[in-house]
């Protein structure tokens, strides 16, 4: 299984049926494929109930759209509504998890995840996302493209909210942050806690069951 | 007595001034009030101000009236999908203030709703912070964001009647259409289906029809 | 016509079709029988256009009932929303006019209609209608029915709003709130200008063309 | 695996308990939610503090728990109708704070939507100033006024589906219920008509189900 749908799988395991999810662009959109049955998806621009995307076809409408601009079909009990009650919806604590893109997390589970120098496009939904939802799991891959720590003692870049995050699932690993800091909790067939521990800057507690991620 | 609120485009074109706020429903290119942009083009007015949840694509939706440098200043969420906006913002032309998606649309709500402002816990500890109030209530802080109310709104809808009701469907259908058409000294929509008086059931209104001024069928 | 429908038959004329218009309880709710074609009436449970009130037939319905309780039907072009929305109406600034009965009206345009010494039975939507409203009608005999004047120097009773009265209409006169201090405007055939000022406690500026109002 | 948000009696009666926060939807007597009014009845809780627009009139809707003694403490708008509220009010049994209706839905709406309070002129210059802050914003005074959230709602709706999604109809039909429905840690509703999932368009659903916990069929 490649990198991405290898973190989409596993962050996708935290979902719970009768759970109402948002999920984001890259690879958090990938989750759907992976989630249990009864598990509902979000879309910031106004729906619970996001179906499988459709290029062609009747069931194509210019009015059902996800946030990322891709038609879908609902599923049946979808609901439709305006942004407001959308961002309610995310504020109100009854959203289960938000699974987002990371730049950099912190030792306390601070997230950088909207503006990187140079590139300060707009945060969109992703702050009222990390204040809201009941869980936040950050899927990335642990280092950078040219092998830096993206898991960091503080945040450089500017945040996107400040002890928010839940869970940081990566190609490698899964980190939990916990009030004792973080937890290295599963890791990955192939790697050692060493290398995990080298590839980011904060002290790692393992988990005393540390386990085995499986692969298929 | 003419109660429709049903406008001609040229009607529509000459509400469009220079310097106006300018506020557009819509989000991701999909279902923009394309036919309204085209009005605030062919007004030739300047030096807007946009409130938009994003910026369109390139060519698309609030995109056609940056390119056609008509806008001075945005208030927006993200403008990640379009180079044009952010060159414009990199040589100084046009000024972007980014805040939160859902503090955009409950200060939007605010401007239509009568009220003031709204607490958020979103933005606390980041930039979104800086210069704003932070007040506390019941223990616990919030960041103070303050209404947005427009000149002029600018959405569409799937339905309206002459009175201006107007009905939703969908996600990109209802977005923040519903709440930018409430926000505006001047709400002006653009339906793809005109319905007689009484055809949207009271049950189906979203926009009671008082706050909507002009329609373009 | 007795003082009641004489007082809500001048308050309607203040609308012009195309009005939304909020109506309180008592002598208020009788302005929807006088009011031009085109005028919308909205109530705070959650309606604007409300119609003819009915008492039993196939329209009466327990989901179509005004703010005092009483069963209507909804004309065309009627919409139906929650309380939320109900009051957004209300303070945007798009309601033309509320007419609300009163028990004090001040020099300065306060009013005071929600509480009475041993009687504070809640001020309902009355405080939003005042501040949100952009004309304010108070529909109201002249004085107690002790005699004791109900426009007042300074109200005595707890204020409702404070600046925000447009016109008084009474059963003898209509006086309305300006920059300058009150001003009669409108007289009842059979009343004297002196009478009226005996019976208020703000000195009254006439009007220049003081209008005899129409009995019928 | 059970989705189905449908409860039986036994089940809810067996969610009230002593000294909660129970916010009430409905208005004027009408299109209250007396089956579960019943139930909080049932459940002999007591202490409660009731949320509510009202009191109704006596023998009716939020009366019912007044009189059997079970409610401590409300935050209304209006008591009027009620000689018996009244009394106990008089009497010092019930306290009862009362609030502007426009003021009292924005607090509900805010706790269901997780904001911390909003800012209205409303009630300046008025008694409901007292103890509240005066907060500036864009050069204008308001009241902050503080998020109301409730233990459990209890609401009605004409039509619900197994999620719980929920529709409605007509001004009382409507009142307080949709946003009522939103503002408590338990969300239950009794609902008129029980559809099928899917039976309920997706733009019809003006509270989604993610906000209701249980239903009564």
């Amino acid at each position: 299984m490649d990198n991405r749908n290898f973190i989409a799988k596993r962050a996708a395991a935290y979902f719970q049926p009768g759970d109402v999810v948002n999920l984001g662009i890259g690879i958090p959109s990938l989750c759907g494929s992976y989630a249990a049955d009864g598990v509902l998806f979000q879309s910031e621009n106004g729906f619970i109930g996001i179906g499988p995307t459709v290029n062609e076809g009747l069931m194509k409408s210019e009015r059902f759209v996800n946030a990322g601009g891709i038609p879908f079909i609902p599923v049946p009990g979808g609901s439709a509504f305006d942004v407001a009650m959308s961002f309610g919806v995310i504020r109100s604590g009854r959203l289960a998890a938000t699974v987002l893109g990371g730049l950099q997390v912190s030792a306390k589970g601070d997230l950088a995840n909207w503006a990187s120098p140079g590139r300060a496009f707009g945060m969109g939904g992703a702050m009222d996302l990390c204040n809201g939802a009941r869980k936040v799991i950050v899927a990335m891959d642990l280092v950078t493209k040219d092998g830096k720590p993206k898991v960091v003692n503080q945040c450089t870049m500017p945040l996107t909210a400040i002890h928010c995050v839940d869970h940081i699932v990566t190609d490698r690993c899964v980190i939990n942050v916990t009030k004792e800091g973080l937890v290295l909790a599963e890791i990955r067939k192939g790697h050692t806690v060493e290398e995990i521990q080298a590839a980011v800057e904060p002290q790692l507690l393992v988990a005393p069951n540390l386990i085995e991620m499986e692969e298929d | 007595m003419e109660l429709s609120k049903v406008r001609t485009i040229e009607q529509i074109v000459a509400s469009f001034k220079d310097g106006q706020i300018i506020a557009i429903g819509g989000q991701t290119n999909h279902y923009m009030p394309e036919r309204l942009i085209q009005c605030v083009l062919d007004s030739g007015a300047k030096h807007l101000t946009v409130y938009s949840i994003d910026s369109s694509d390139p060519n698309m939706g609030v995109s056609r009236l940056i390119e056609a440098g008509r806008v001075d200043s945005m208030i927006t969420t993200h403008v990640g999908t379009n180079p044009l906006t952010n060159a414009r913002i990199q040589n100084g032309s046009l000024k972007a203030e980014l805040i939160p998606m859902g503090t955009f649309i409950e200060r939007i709500r605010c401007g239509g709703m009568g009220l003031g402002g709204v607490l958020t816990k979103t933005g606390l500890g980041t930039v979104v912070e800086e210069g704003k109030q932070v007040i506390e209530a019941d223990g616990q802080q919030y960041l103070l964001e303050t209404a947005l109310h427009a000149d002029v709104a600018i959405t569409r809808c799937r339905r309206a009647d002459p009175l201006g009701n107007l009905a939703y469907r969908g996600s990109s259908g209802h977005a923040s259409h519903p709440v930018i058409a409430t926000c505006a000294d001047l709400s002006i929509v653009e339906c793809d289906h005109f319905c007689d008086l009484g055809e949207i059931g009271p049950d189906e209104v979203k926009v009671p029809g008082m706050f909507v001024d002009m329609i373009l069928v």
